[in-house]
């Protein structure tokens, strides 16, 4: 495990002034527990600016109505507002057609549309499914449930102290009946950024499995292309990245698209209904049944013109910038363990620990008391924490509007911690 | 962006088409025939078309729909009577840049009664409507182009 | 098809004060094409009023965090938020108990929820789904689903020139092969409610079958009451309702819940994560897998506030009292025909109409170039077209917020479309 | 409302007991035995029981977790022993109303170093962490009544 961060970059100062991004988070500018308030939970949702929340309540004063099928004005305008957010998004990881970008509620549902859509046809007996420890529970209870009702294996990476994945035995974990291959570019527990570019091609060489990447932490982070990365699925959530929540999308290849069945039926997602069948729409609205969340997913498209004007590439700068302060600041810490790899280039902005003196939900309740609000459990990655013989860790996770203070009152008040436990 | 109007939507020569629509009915003898549906709104149509040396011979519609969907195909049936198949395309095209706001597409000779859909263009949610004729066309004529190959 | 509403009952002067209402509402203050707005497309989705956007944008400013499992301050308030609308949704549909009622993003999803949930454990070949022929075709198409993977049947209550149920046959069409009957409370399309106080229990005689309520149009009007309606599940919207996008609750009977096997897989529904299997949360978090639509919950909540104030029982006499208006004037347009029942009692605010004239969705162009917004189309009941040869009707939808000069310039411009095309 | 104290949850004598549990490790002859989770945040104990005479002769308990899940367990430990079955109720019953914040409750003698936990009520989700103990003790008297009755 990681203690200190190595220190062969020099330290550059991002294109990012995170100190101006802040006053545009309302939820920022105010005081807990009688602290300013430091938000260090990101990696479970960020804090959103006003430019999202000022489209989310633009778009329900003026230009509220169902979308498609509608004549009169505010549906046109509803309609429009709702394609021109897909096109944002599909902007944002780069894929080339927004047609291919399907709204789901987040991650965890586009992973289950897969699951259901995909696996219940295409997944049988004795087939495999290849995924990773460092997974979510996201991208494995969708896939455990696709077993059960299949007979399919699950079979799995392991990672090793650093969080990183063991990639000697991938020739063996691939063979002629692995069907799927669902995998997180990066990992919410331990932040590592995941070798996705080099695993990928060797996947696609090796196997015709489909290959989606659980993008929940990856999409906020990194400069996502597509079609670069070779994936067949690409999934995430608008809540993890300055967008409202309820609202995700999952971008697929056409051709895979258009080879799948529907996930839900309903209004919007057919094209004849008869009474013992019906036919579909085209894709993607073959995959949206109901009425979707139009306000969710202006929001999220405001999110991504809000992200741009921050600046796709300066994000990870900033964040491995912070990440490095806080790692180098927080090993100083008597009995720290700190989880994930060594080198900061391959991490995202999470730093789990664990203090050998304090539980991780007394760490928690303690840095609250001073306005520190931080992340402790297993989130949501119980492999990973079985892995590591803990059942939790303390998670603090940046985003753009953190700053080195930040790092500075979550330490003060880690020896808080170890003062009551010391 | 200066208010659309209604007038300049429903024109006495679409309403006059709608009310009584050129080609409309069944013939015995056609070679293709297609059936499109716009599956936003239930509007359809069925096309037929006989192709004679390279020549719409003839062309015949059933339907139902809104007044734009189907004056826009009793237009365009009117037109097609004995146009060489080659040109098919690009008139078309044509129209398909009139929905699409073009002044000089709208003016343009060669699309006959069809121009008094221009006014369509500022009404996007009707668009559609207005192409749904040509959609079927196209997809008629790339039928014939297949069994053609075939033979 | 009724033509004239019946007078048989006195017009009462309704507890609502609809001009006083509409003023909470700001996408009714506006101007389209040059006139004031006259939205009549509530059977599609309402507009929200201030408290609904104030309660959204003060949990964004104040208590954002994911629910769950955090310890810090936001978190704890958002969780507390988050449940608190839980607590109000079920109150609205008279539920004892909230832990019964399951947050879906809408009815689609709702229904979709137990197509899979229940139905690929509980239905086999052979086996029977009864519907009628008045569901929205999201109380259709996942069945249909369902029958295809399953190899069930699907049969339906027919229905009579009125839009009625024809209750004659419900002897023949249930049987011991009857496994789920799901029907609409209310109809989208001819605003029929329906009597399901006298069908449940014949439903629960006969057979011991799933009964499932679509109540999209019903929770937004009637005073539900789950419990005395005597069905195991209830499925609706938000949207409809005054509150968010992309929210909707599912009620369900706790045996019926705890019976059923989980939807989606994913982080907040489960207990215990293994390698290759995992055991679930408590109801109803086993059916919420991932990050909630937390703003949403809490925007649906405040609905319910804000239609509680209203008056639960002043809702339906408003809408009837505007349908009978507007059934009276409208019936003296030239070759009209109304769609529907003809007592207005069993009608909600839902008027589907045709003109001989001109077709829907030239109406609907027309009068919404008088600043009057209704829908055109199949309004996702493609079987109830069918069953009276039209591909499309129009609509006017009324809510709260809806007056008699509503109607009045409703009818005004329908006479421009007469003029257009008489 | 007054804000939380930190020193209010974080007693003297809760760190002692996180820190010298009692009663913690395995007993050979416990007439039953619960393992109960807490799903939300992963602590977990182990409670091993026997119950002579109608009375607790033996408790002993594993686990892990917070301070505050683990120390109770073993102050509900230490207070148990020689208690009647009987009981086990009502102190249950009094000690989540102390974790519900009924001052009362919280000076009760009998609650033992339980009263140490009072502090937790104005942290309301650490309260579930709290009734770990009390919440396996009570599986385990349920079990005991059903195996006995069953024999
Ligand atoms: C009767 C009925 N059922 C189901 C639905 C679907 O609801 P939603 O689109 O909110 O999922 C609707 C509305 O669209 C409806 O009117
Ligand atoms: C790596 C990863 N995958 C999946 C998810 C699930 O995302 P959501 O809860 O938005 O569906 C999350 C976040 O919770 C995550 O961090």
């Amino acid at each position: 495990m990681a203690t200190r961060a190595d220190s062969g970059h020099p330290v550059q100062t991002p294109a990012l002034d995170a100190h101006a991004l802040r006053r545009d988070f309302p939820a920022l500018q105010q005081e807990v527990h009688g602290h300013p308030l430091v938000y260090l939970d990101n990696a479970a949702t960020t804090q959103k600016p006003v430019a999202v929340l000022d489209a989310v309540q633009r778009y329900y004063r003026e230009d509220n109505a169902n979308v498609h099928r509608g004549i009169h004005e505010l549906s046109r305008r509803a309609t429009e507002a709702y394609e021109g957010a897909r096109a944002k998004v599909a902007r944002w990881i780069g894929a080339a057609d927004p047609s291919e970008v399907v709204w789901t509620r987040g991650t965890t549902d586009g992973i289950n549309l897969l699951a259901a859509a995909w696996g219940l046809d295409h997944v049988k007996e004795g087939d495999e499914i290849l995924l990773s420890v460092l997974e979510h529970h996201s991208n494995l209870v969708p896939w455990h449930l696709l077993a059960r009702r299949t007979g399919a294996r699950i079979r799995y990476i392991e990672i090793d102290d650093q969080g990183e994945w063991i990639l000697d035995d991938l020739p063996e974990l691939l063979n002629e009946r692995t069907r799927i291959v669902s995998l997180s570019h990066v990992s919410n527990s331990l932040g590592s950024i995941n070798p996705v570019e080099q695993v990928v091609p060797e996947i696609r060489a090796r196997t015709d499995a489909l290959i989606v990447l659980d993008g929940a932490q990856g999409a906020p982070l990194l400069p996502v292309d597509v079609h670069g990365l070779g994936v067949d699925f690409y999934a995430f959530s608008g809540h993890k990245m300055c967008g409202p929540t309820g609202i995700g999308a999952l971008w697929g290849r056409r051709d895979r698209l258009e080879a799948m069945e529907p996930y839900q039926g309903g209004g919007e997602m057919i094209s004849l209904v008869e009474r013992d069948a019906s036919t579909w729409a085209e894709v993607p609205h073959k995959f949206e049944a109901g009425t979707p969340n139009m306000a969710g997913a202006v929001g999220m498209g405001a999110a991504v013109d809000y992200l741009e004007s921050v600046g796709r590439d300066a994000i990870l700068a900033w964040e491995q910038a912070l990440v490095r302060y806080a790692l180098d600041r927080l090993s100083d810490l008597p009995g720290i363990t700190i989880y994930g790899p060594r080198a900061v280039e391959r991490r995202s902005g999470v730093v789990s620990f664990t203090l050998e003196a304090a539980h991780p939900h007394d760490i928690s309740t303690i840095v609250d008391m001073h306005g520190v609000a931080i992340r402790a459990g297993h989130h949501c990655a119980q492999l990973v924490m079985q892995r590591y013989g803990t059942a939790a860790t303390a998670r603090a996770s940046f985003y753009i509007y953190n700053t080195r203070e930040d790092v500075d009152r979550l330490v003060s008040s880690l020896h808080e911690v170890l003062k009551i436990f010391g | 962006m200066q208010e659309p109007q209604l007038n300049s939507l429903y024109q006495q020569l679409i309403l006059e088409h709608y009310r009584n629509p050129r080609n409309k009915g069944e013939m015995d003898d056609s070679q293709v025939e297609v059936h499109m549906r716009n599956p936003s709104c239930g509007d359809e149509i069925k096309l037929q078309l006989r192709v004679e040396h390279g020549r719409i011979a003839d062309v015949r519609f059933t339907g139902q729909g809104c007044s734009i969907s189907q004056a826009a195909v009793s237009m365009m049936t009117q037109l097609l009577k004995g146009k060489p198949v080659d040109d098919v395309g690009s008139m078309a095209d044509r129209f398909t840049e009139m929905m699409h706001g073009d002044e000089e597409a709208a003016k343009d000779r060669r699309m006959g009664d069809l121009r008094a859909l221009a006014g369509v263009s500022r009404f996007p949610v009707r668009v559609k409507c207005a192409l749904l004729g040509f959609d079927a066309l196209q997809e008629a004529l790339r039928k014939l182009g297949d069994s053609s190959t075939e033979n």
